[in-house]
């Protein structure tokens, strides 16, 4: 059980605000920057706030085919990933218990699995295609997802997410850092493992399963994948962060870190091209043979 | 007297069989000489449980502890398949394949049968014995051959043949433990008797009697059903009438056990119990490997049952052959057990095969359709053969697997328990092929409740009884098995 | 009465190369005369002053009555109702059978001469000849196929037996041999009966037709 | 209340051997024979509920001799809290699925109803009784009865090939896993005076390490057969879905955990603490079972068969935390042994809740629809939203989705077996740490699985006629279901509180095993959760997002059909071409020249322990029976010959 602390609920509180207000902004920015790796300008940064609120203006409208699950979908979604800001301190907030690794995991699982509800709803191939390939992916990843969290958690004899904060920073983390950052971009739904910005059918996974919805539902989901890419950033960043007492500096080198993660999510989106589906497996395996690795580098000497 | 009366009574019978003209009557006059024989036979065991002594008549005739569980098998399952007989007769005079005028033949055959069987336990001349086990030979063979078929007519000359052959090594072996009595105790008025000699036993020349033992061992295992001598068991069990296989697989071979293990006691009272157990569990143990294979890809269910009658008399050889105080309970359980079992399952399986009129599994299909009471009446006695709870079989494999553990160890007694379980798992195939198909279309009626009904269900409930409640009898059961353990 | 065990002897061996039932009947009955006679003679011989006349000549004439009497007219009785003239089919050559039933004897020989059955009580002068004779029974019935070779068989092999008995022990107890006398005749009478049916049935007695039931 | 706990246990017995026998004697009329064989029953199981309640409040067992059946086997009960906690479970399971058959088996009515109740109430009456006795030839007893009973029921619609098929299998598998038992408890017998449970108790304390593994080890293999381990589950995928579906519920919530009581009571509670590797084998297998468990659950379109291979995957799961808890006691830290033991316990119950739940509305669908193929389901949840929303929640549950309670077992695992990783060493420490990632991996493939079970049953257009018409169940059907559903959530809910009883089942075993404290997230994650869900949701409310249109999918122009759907075999298409390696996916395209545009796709999996293990073993088993059926030739000079040679070879033996 958690202790119920007011301190504890003002940190959520503040973790979740800053999420929800700084997620689209980072999609903003990695756009922005995918733009000038192909010599456009692009839009501006805040273009996905636009983009949200043009969602939120227009009429809803699913299939016919689907049923109440549908339209409480998106609401599920986006509470799951809520949840799991809540679950993980990345302000770096060290007195919470809470801080469950596995729920935290699993709060992605939530999402997942009403997601792929939603996308066989509509009754099209695309939905149930989008649907298919994201339950397969999630089983690659996941499992890559947690080498790399378990093993540091190995490291610091904790699987509370605060005890872990900053344990990457180490030789064997690098290699956990690899492989991370490629669980980052492939849970966010990006280059090289799915496509964000296509609704080509041979490359489609994610927005495959929201292809039937419009208006304020998919915007909805949009905004809950920006949550999740923007929380998985930030865990990504606070676990391979230094561990530096002085709290200013450390909050300004995370920040730093963010920025720079960021920049290479939308350098690497514009470097690669996207990897054939069945050639996802291999690619996930590498990634966590990476991980066994560095847990045999920690361990056994 | 009584045990005079016991052999006497189905001879005196005979005779009267023969007088009646109508068959009906034959039927009963031999029904009831076989219940008059059973009711005694109660009586003596009843006494002999009760008293704990030995009930002699004269130099002759004896009931020890021993004898009471074989006598008992032999008045149950005897009185079970002559009551029964009576519906089988009937039927096969419908059906043709009896005439009318051989019932009272079989029906004399059938008590002179009886007679010898309950001679060859009651005797306590070894000698005897042996006389008595041979005519059981001579008269059965005409039974197995009742029918008169080609198939028929070959396993009684097989049968006849075989167990001659090996009756006389038996002989042999007689001959040699006269021998032995004749070399150590010069006393020489009582020849043969038993009881006499196990008192000597210390005195017998030790390897006269271990050969002799061999002698023994081969000629009552070819009467027993013993690996490798067993070849005429399927043959004969699976041409003979119905209660004939009954009274073959539940009580003949019983008898030629009842002899082995007489020569047994008396072996290990000469020579210590090493060398027979051994031998007895060594064959056991090769009977009970060696049917397996045939069970595996039997396809006359007759020849199987007569196959699993193989192994469990390999099972209760074993049981005795230990000698620890679970094997021989064990081995007496089971003894009775499958007498009981066995014969109610050929009981069955007559009046099934005789509605089909094949003997082949593949063609007995959806019996539980066609014959749902007889079926019913099959399903628990295969069950109870194949070894499951809650019938006794379960329990007496239990405790020789139990004695085997005791003295063998591990990884025999495992054998033992997956040679069980695959007769089992094959059981449960050919129960599956026959309980659980499809009728045959052009087989379409139910059948009524009748006499046979109940009274092949008696033996399920002693079965269920003795394999869930048997508290009542302890008492008598470990004192049959301390008496035994005495001797070895 | 080395030369009565003898003859014993040559009969059985005889036997084993004829091809016809008569013969053998007739060879089975100068076996069993010569053992009625041998079951006297052994145990005067070797009893001497313990000998029971009573006992030992019962059991010979008994002898005498079942083996050389009755048993031989019934195998004959039936043979000549069955009308099977013709050879008995062999499983092997006669000289082949021959040849094995005098090896045979050289194993009976080395049996009863060897340590073990010296130094235990097992055997006596005649036994030798016993043992082959059983041996020789029993080779009798696997290499001759015809039913009744198989009844004669079984006949020499307990002649054989019972010299064995009478060579070690002078003699089984009377109720015993009574027992077996008519158990061996019952036994014969039935397996008449039967090899009638069976001819009934198959119209030939050779034993290659009853290999229906296998497996 | 030791009396009335005992009185009431006689009374639910005495119930089942009525609910038994008295339909038997109406099996004419067969709907009331069916009502009074479920009426019985559904009494029974209640006094058995009422009995587990009083014996789990107990605070010291029990032991209570009945009668001496025979010689060393004497029936008696040993009343603990692990006995009533299990006998708890049954009677609760069974409570509810007898209310479900009172209403199920009327589609039976043309079968032999009054045998149904004859065979099912003994089939509980025999696994009540089983978790109660503590002598091992009675155990065995109830143990085979159980078996058999169940062979009955498995067949009791007979009338199918592949039935008997099932039924055989089932019956040879499991008896052939108690000859294991049978050896383990026999051989340890044989180091006691006597075969009771304490006896056999005591003579652990002093038996060599070598032995006390040879009986481990075929505890672990017969137990593990009826738990349905990998390999030797290849029973339970045939044998469930052949039987009727409130059997096959009862078998997969209940009767395989008699398995896991078995290894409880006699590995953990008897057998005493072994080394390490007894519980690294346990863990071992409990990873291979979930992982091999649920891929082949996710190639499966048969809902039943399906659910089936589950069973597998999370007998698995419970394997895993009961390794985990042996390894853990071997290293003498028994408050982290009793986590993971709790752990297991805790899944079994959960898995007996959830799997129940999905086998009973698997199988009042496929009783509407008429088939169990999930290929002819679809849309369902328009006409049956109850049972639609209960099978949901068993999907969430058994997917390990947090609130829930199968998320709530699974964290404990979890944490233990991270423990484990943290405690272990060398390269223990890295197999540590990759069983809880194997577990992640189950984790999400199993919710692929019920992804597609769920969504292709229920979601989207409906695939056949019988799914257009379907209606939902009466009451007796779908109320079962909802008490299940609830439980599913209140057991999340309420984990650390249920954790915190069942640790007083071990504390009873050990008083080592004492928890102080579980660490559960599921009410933390449920008022997180239900905050941001309700707070979103008011939001929706305020900003209008609820006024929804519906529209038609865009089917590329052109008008969509049923046809035109995912089905269950190409949602699984890519985990099957990413598993290939394991899973031997045999693909077969066929083209027909004259038509073009006839082409058959056909896929089907190569069974590997089928096709590598027993068929071989099958074939080589007859293959030499047949060759050993020459010795029993016909000629009888053959024969002759053998009694010969076995008398030279006596006499040469003897020289």
């Amino acid at each position: 059980m958690v202790s119920i602390n007011p301190s504890l609920i003002l940190v959520s509180t503040i973790q979740v605000i800053i999420a929800l207000v700084f997620s689209p902004l980072v999609s903003g920015i990695i756009r922005k920057i995918k733009s000038y790796f192909q010599s456009r300008r692009g839009a501006s940064i805040f273009q996905p706030y636009m983009d949200l609120l043009k969602f939120f203006t227009k009429e809803s409208t699913i299939s016919e085919n689907s049923s109440i699950i549908s339209v409480f979908a998106p609401f599920i979604v986006f509470a799951s990933y809520l949840s799991a800001c809540v679950l993980f301190p990345f302000l770096g907030f060290k007195n919470g218990s809470g801080y469950d690794l596995i729920t935290f995991i699993y709060c992605f699982g939530v999402a997942r699995f009403f997601i792929a509800l939603a996308g066989m709803e509509s009754g099209s191939s695309f939905g149930g295609m989008g649907s298919s390939r994201e339950m397969m992916i999630s089983a690659l990843s996941e499992p890559v997802l947690s080498i790399v969290l378990f093993a540091l958690s190995l490291s610091v004899l904790s699987y509370n997410l605060n005890n872990m904060l900053s344990s990457g920073w180490s030789i064997p983390g690098i290699l956990l850092s690899i492989s991370m950052f490629i669980i980052v971009i492939a849970e966010s739904s990006r280059l090289p493992v799915d496509n964000p910005d296509t609704h080509l059918e041979l490359t489609m996974v994610h927005e495959g399963m929201i292809l039937e919805y419009s208006g304020p539902l998919l915007g909805i989901f949009h905004y809950a994948s920006m949550l999740k890419q923007f929380i998985l950033i930030a865990l990504f960043v606070s676990i391979f962060s230094p561990n530096i007492e002085n709290i200013v500096l450390a909050i300004f080198i995370k920040f730093v870190l963010f920025l720079l993660t960021v920049f290479l999510i939308a350098f690497i989106e514009s470097i690669v091209p996207k990897m054939r589906l069945f050639k996802l497996p291999g690619f996930f395996f590498a990634t966590g043979i990476l991980g066994v690795l560095a847990i045999l580098i920690y361990f056994i000497k | 007297m009584i045990l005079l009366f016991i052999v006497l009574i189905p001879i005196i019978f005979s005779f009267f069989c023969v007088l009646p003209k109508q068959t009906k009557i034959t039927q009963w006059i031999a029904s009831c000489a076989i219940m008059l024989a059973s009711l005694l036979a109660f009586t003596s065991c009843f006494y002999v449980l009760s008293s704990g002594k030995i009930l002699f008549l004269s130099n002759i005739f004896a009931i020890d502890l021993l004898s009471v569980p074989f006598v008992l098998v032999i008045a149950i399952v005897s009185l079970i398949c002559s009551i029964s007989s009576i519906g089988y007769v009937n039927r096969d005079i419908e059906i043709n394949e009896m005439k009318k005028s051989y019932v009272k033949p079989f029906y004399v055959l059938l008590l002179l049968f009886v007679c010898t069987m309950y001679l060859s336990v009651l005797c306590q001349n070894l000698g005897l014995i042996w006389v008595s086990i041979e005519a059981t030979t001579v008269i059965s063979a005409l039974l197995v051959g009742f029918y008169r078929k080609r198939a028929s007519l070959e396993a009684a000359w097989k049968y006849i043949i075989l167990c001659t052959v090996g009756i006389a090594f038996a002989l042999v072996g007689l001959i040699l433990i006269y021998q032995a009595e004749q070399i150590s105790l010069f006393n020489g008025v009582e020849t043969l008797n038993w009881f006499k000699l196990i008192s000597y036993g210390k005195n017998l020349d030790p390897n006269l009697m271990k050969i002799s033992f061999i002698f023994i061992m081969v000629g009552y295992g070819t009467k027993a059903g013993i690996f490798p001598m067993h070849t005429w068991l399927p043959d004969a069990h699976g041409q003979s009438p119905a209660p004939i296989s009954a009274l073959l697989s539940g009580v003949l071979l019983n008898c030629a056990v009842y002899a082995i293990l007489r020569h047994h006691l008396l072996l290990s009272a000469a020579v210590g119990s090493g060398f027979s157990s051994n031998l007895l569990i060594g064959f056991g143990a090769l009977s009970m490997i060696f049917s397996v294979p045939f069970i595996l890809t039997q396809r006359d269910i007759k020849r199987l049952f007569a196959y699993s009658s193989v192994e469990h008399m390999g099972i209760i050889l074993i049981g005795f052959g230990l000698g620890n105080f679970f094997g021989v309970l064990g081995a007496i359980l089971h003894m009775f057990n499958h007498s009981l079992g066995k014969s109610t399952l050929f009981l069955s399986t007559g009046s099934i095969v005789k509605r089909y009129g094949s003997n082949n599994i593949a063609r007995l299909k959806g019996i539980g359709q066609t014959k749902p009471l007889t079926s019913i009446i099959f399903l628990c006695v295969l069950l109870a053969i194949a070894g499951s709870p809650p019938f006794g079989l379960f329990l007496s494999e239990m405790y020789i697997a139990y004695a085997i553990f005791q003295k063998f160890g591990f990884f025999p007694g495992i054998v033992y328990l997956t040679l069980i379980a695959t007769v089992f798992a094959a059981f449960m195939y050919y129960l599956g092929k026959m309980y659980f198909s499809n009728q045959r279309p052009d087989f379409k009626f139910k059948e009524r409740i009748g006499l046979q009904h109940i009274f092949l269900s008696i033996p399920i409930i002693i079965l269920i009884i003795t394999g869930c409640f048997l508290t009542p009898s302890i008492n008598i059961i470990s004192k049959i098995v301390e008496y035994f353990m005495r001797g070895i | 009465m080395n030369f009565l065990s003898f003859i014993f002897l040559i009969t059985s061996l005889w036997m084993l190369q004829t091809r016809n039932v008569t013969k053998s009947v007739y060879l089975l009955i100068l076996q069993s005369l010569s053992l009625s006679i041998l079951m006297i003679g052994i145990p005067m011989i070797s009893l001497g002053y313990d000998f029971n006349l009573f006992h030992s000549a019962i059991a010979a004439i008994l002898t005498f009555f079942v083996k050389v009497v009755l048993l031989p007219f019934i195998i004959l009785r039936v043979n000549k109702k069955l009308r099977s003239n013709d050879l008995i089919p062999m499983n092997m050559s006669q000289g082949l059978s021959l040849l094995i039933g005098i090896f045979l004897i050289g194993f009976s020989q080395v049996l009863n001469s060897s340590g073990f059955f010296s130094t235990s009580h097992l055997s006596s002068g005649y036994s030798f000849f016993a043992i082959s004779s059983i041996l020789i029974g029993c080779f009798y019935m696997l290499s001759h196929r015809a039913l009744l070779c198989q009844i004669i068989g079984i006949i020499v092999m307990e002649n054989g037996i019972f010299l064995y008995s009478v060579s070690l022990t002078n003699g089984m107890p009377l109720i015993f041999e009574f027992g077996t006398f008519f158990d061996l005749l019952v036994g014969v009478l039935v397996m008449g009966i039967m090899t009638n049916y069976i001819h009934g049935l198959f119209e030939s007695t050779d034993t290659e037709n009853l290999t229906e039931l296998k497996g | 209340m030791i009396d009335l706990g005992f009185i009431f246990f006689y009374l639910s017995v005495g119930f089942y051997i009525l609910g038994a026998i008295v339909p038997l004697a109406f099996s004419k009329n067969k709907s009331l024979s069916l009502k009074i064989g479920s009426y019985f029953g559904l009494t029974a199981s209640a006094f058995g509920f009422i009995s587990g309640i009083f014996m789990f409040l107990l605070p010291n067992p029990i032991l209570f001799k009945l009668l001496v059946i025979a010689p060393n086997i004497e029936l008696q009960f040993y009343f603990d809290k692990l006995c009533a906690f299990f006998l708890l479970i049954l009677s609760a399971i069974n409570f509810l699925i007898m209310i479900y058959s009172l209403e199920y088996m009327k589609s039976y009515l043309n079968d032999n109803i009054a045998k149904f109740s004859f065979f099912y109430n003994l089939f509980i009456c025999s696994m009540s009784i089983l978790f109660l006795v503590s002598n091992s030839i009675t155990f065995l007893i109830f143990w085979e009865l159980m078996s058999i009973l169940s062979y009955f029921l498995v067949t009791f619609e007979y009338r199918h090939q592949h039935v008997r098929k099932a039924g055989f299998f089932y019956i040879f598998m499991t008896h052939f896993g108690t000859v294991f038992i049978i050896s383990g408890l026999l051989y340890w017998g044989t180091f006691s005076n006597g075969l009771n449970f304490d006896a056999l108790k005591m003579a652990a304390m002093h038996m060599s390490m070598f032995s006390k593994s040879i009986i481990f080890l075929c505890f672990l293999i017969g137990f593990g057969t009826k738990a349905g381990i990998v390999p030797l589950h290849i029973w339970l995928p045939m044998a469930h879905p052949s039987a009727p579906s409130n059997v096959s519920a009862m078998m997969s919530s209940v009767m395989i955990k008699t398995a896991i009581y078995g290894i409880f009571r006699f590995v953990i509670d008897m057998l005493g603490v072994g080394p390490i590797w007894w519980g690294s084998i346990i863990l071992f297998i409990g990873v291979a079972s979930s992982l091999i468990g649920v891929l082949y659950a996710l190639m499966e379109h048969d809902i039943k068969k399906l659910l089936a291979y589950h069973s597998v995957e999370n007998i698995g799961i419970i394997f895993m935390g009961i390794g985990v808890g042996t390894i853990f006691s071997s290293m003498s830290l028994y408050t982290f042994a009793a986590i993971a033991y709790c752990a297991s316990l805790f899944h079994v119950l959960n898995h007996a809740v959830f799997k129940s739940l999905l086998f009973l509305s698997a199988g009042s669908i496929s009783k509407i629809i008429g088939t169990r193929d999930m290929e002819h389901y679809g849309g369902l949840i328009k006409n049956m939203p109850k049972t639609a929303l209960s099978f949901l929640i068993g999907s969430l549950a058994i997917s390990a989705i947090p609130p829930l309670n199968g998320f709530a077992s699974e964290y404990q695992i979890y944490i233990s077996m991270l423990n484990l990783s943290y405690f272990s060493h060398s390269y223990w420490k890295l197999f540590a740490i990759l069983s809880p990632v194997a577990l992640i991996l189950t984790g999400a493939l199993a919710a692929a699985c019920f992804v597609k079970a769920f969504s292709v049953s229920f979601l989207a257009l409906p695939r056949s006629s019988e799914a257009k018409n379907a209606k939902e169940p009466n009451l007796m059907i779908i109320a079962p279901e909802a008490i299940l559903a609830f439980s599913c959530i209140l057991l999340g809910l309420l984990a650390s509180n249920i954790l915190f009883y069942i640790s007083k089942i071990l504390v009873q075993i050990d008083s080592n095993f004492n928890v102080v404290y579980f660490q559960t997230t599921n009410l933390l994650f449920f008022i997180i959760f239900g905050l941001f869900f309700c707070l979103s949701i008011i939001f929706g409310k305020i900003f209008g997002l609820f006024e929804i249109r519906k529209v038609p999918t865009w089917g590329c122009g052109i008008n969509l059909n049923s046809k035109m759907e995912y089905t269950a075999a190409s949602f699984s298409q890519p985990i099957r071409r990413t598993y290939s390696f394991f899973l031997r996916p045999n693909r077969k395209i066929t083209l027909n020249p004259a038509k073009p545009l006839d082409i058959l796709f056909s896929e089907d999996l190569k069974p590997p322990f089928t096709t590598y293990l027993y068929s071989p073993i099958r074939k080589f088993i007859l293959n030499f029976s047949i060759k050993m059926r020459f010795l029993q030739s016909g000629y009888v000079h053959f024969y002759l010959a053998y009694i010969f040679i076995t008398l030279v070879v006596l006499l040469l033996w003897y020289r």
